[in-house]
């Protein structure tokens, strides 16, 4: 089990290459790769992402050990990035590896709620006409109460 | 008693500044909010509405009514937005 | 949208790196490996996958214009071995683009689901005592029942 | 008519073939299982249980009670593992 908060580049095919790598025991790997969406008007410049760092690790690691206590996990790794981004780069990965795919899809997608709604990251929009704060969205709230 | 109080995002914006440290008597971090609005005005429009505001104890996400006494760090912040 | 069938290994790490690259639209990218796993006594010597070569790719993409059908979809890729693996091999990968994660993980999960059931492969494990056909498993057909 | 039979995983490997093409009047696919298993016991072994054989009729997968007229390759196989 990994976590990571990084301003590098993040390469999602690297770290799918070494995750669980040379586990005999271990079926499924699911991944899931969040990539800066341009904007409607698609004149995203970038995308700056602030998070609280004597908080990040600890939410994202509660959220880990919750994920392996309600499924059979062999391995989990979630890796996520603060400071700017451009439109096609990639900001946060989650992999799963359990036995059975069940287990991994599901880990995955949980981890993924909670990352949405309850880890310490804020996400602001560049565009040439000034700066916004991406506001939380209702749907990304209600969908907890399905864990 | 002393607490540190950091802000994020647009609270960080508003406030104008990232981390401060404050001497406080109140009893929860609800009365450490009203305490704040009631110093400045950039504190009262960035915390007037609580339901855009989400509010974290020695980095643990909390309620309002959360118990200030034995805190050292209040974080303020928007709702998050990661993944 | 690809399917491919090969007898060559395959690298899910490369594949993720070339899937929906350069897409500024797509937020979301889930992919699902399955890997070969041993078995409980440990002694599996390798997998062979049999296919039905005329019909497999058709089935395929039948299920990936299904997944299109239900979800929206950017890109999505099916990759699926045959023949002779090894323990920890990567046997198959589903690779789904979507603007939003829930239809990233949703048409990856209904596209494992039909995979396991209705895409004509057979897997014969070879151990030093004998050879054997896996025979399905009813949680897995009890799976397409959901969608 | 001419039928080409194709045949998979120990239904192959029962009937130790993987192809053939026979000469039939069967009306589906049923019908033409009851004549393989009539000929030879070891067509009766591999496909006298139809809960774990499925079957394809050219290329698509079908019923046992799909018409066999105009059908040009039938693939017997037992359940199939993807994935």
């Amino acid at each position: 089990m990994a976590v990571r908060i990084q301003s590098e580049p993040l390469d999602p095919g690297a770290e799918l290459t070494g995750f669980a790598s040379g586990r005999r025991d271990l079926g499924a790997v699911v991944t899931f790769t969040g990539v800066v969406r341009d904007n409607d008007a698609g004149d995203l410049q970038r995308l700056e992402i602030e998070h609280y760092p004597a908080m990040t690790i600890l939410a994202i690691e509660a959220m880990v050990t919750e994920a392996t206590a309600r499924w059979t996990l062999g391995d989990a790794l979630v890796i996520h990035r603060h400071g700017p981004l451009a439109p096609g780069d990639q900001i946060m990965m989650v992999a799963t590896a359990a036995r059975h795919r069940a287990d991994a899809f599901q880990a995955a997608e949980f981890l993924m709620d909670y990352l949405k709604s309850r880890a310490p990251f804020w996400k602001k929009e560049v565009t040439r006409d000034g700066a916004s704060w991406v506001a939380a969205r209702d749907e990304d709230e209600d969908a907890l109460s399905r864990w | 008693m002393k607490v540190d109080l950091v802000y994020f995002a647009w609270v960080r914006e508003r406030i104008g500044l990232p981390r401060e440290t404050v001497e406080t008597d109140a009893a929860t971090i609800a009365e450490l909010i009203s305490e704040l609005r009631a110093r400045e005005d950039r504190y009262d429009l960035a915390l007037s509405d609580l339901g855009a505001i989400r509010a974290a104890a020695d980095q643990q996400l909390v309620e309002f009514d959360h118990p200030l006494p034995g805190v050292r760090e209040v974080a303020l912040f928007p709702p998050m937005t990661g993944g």
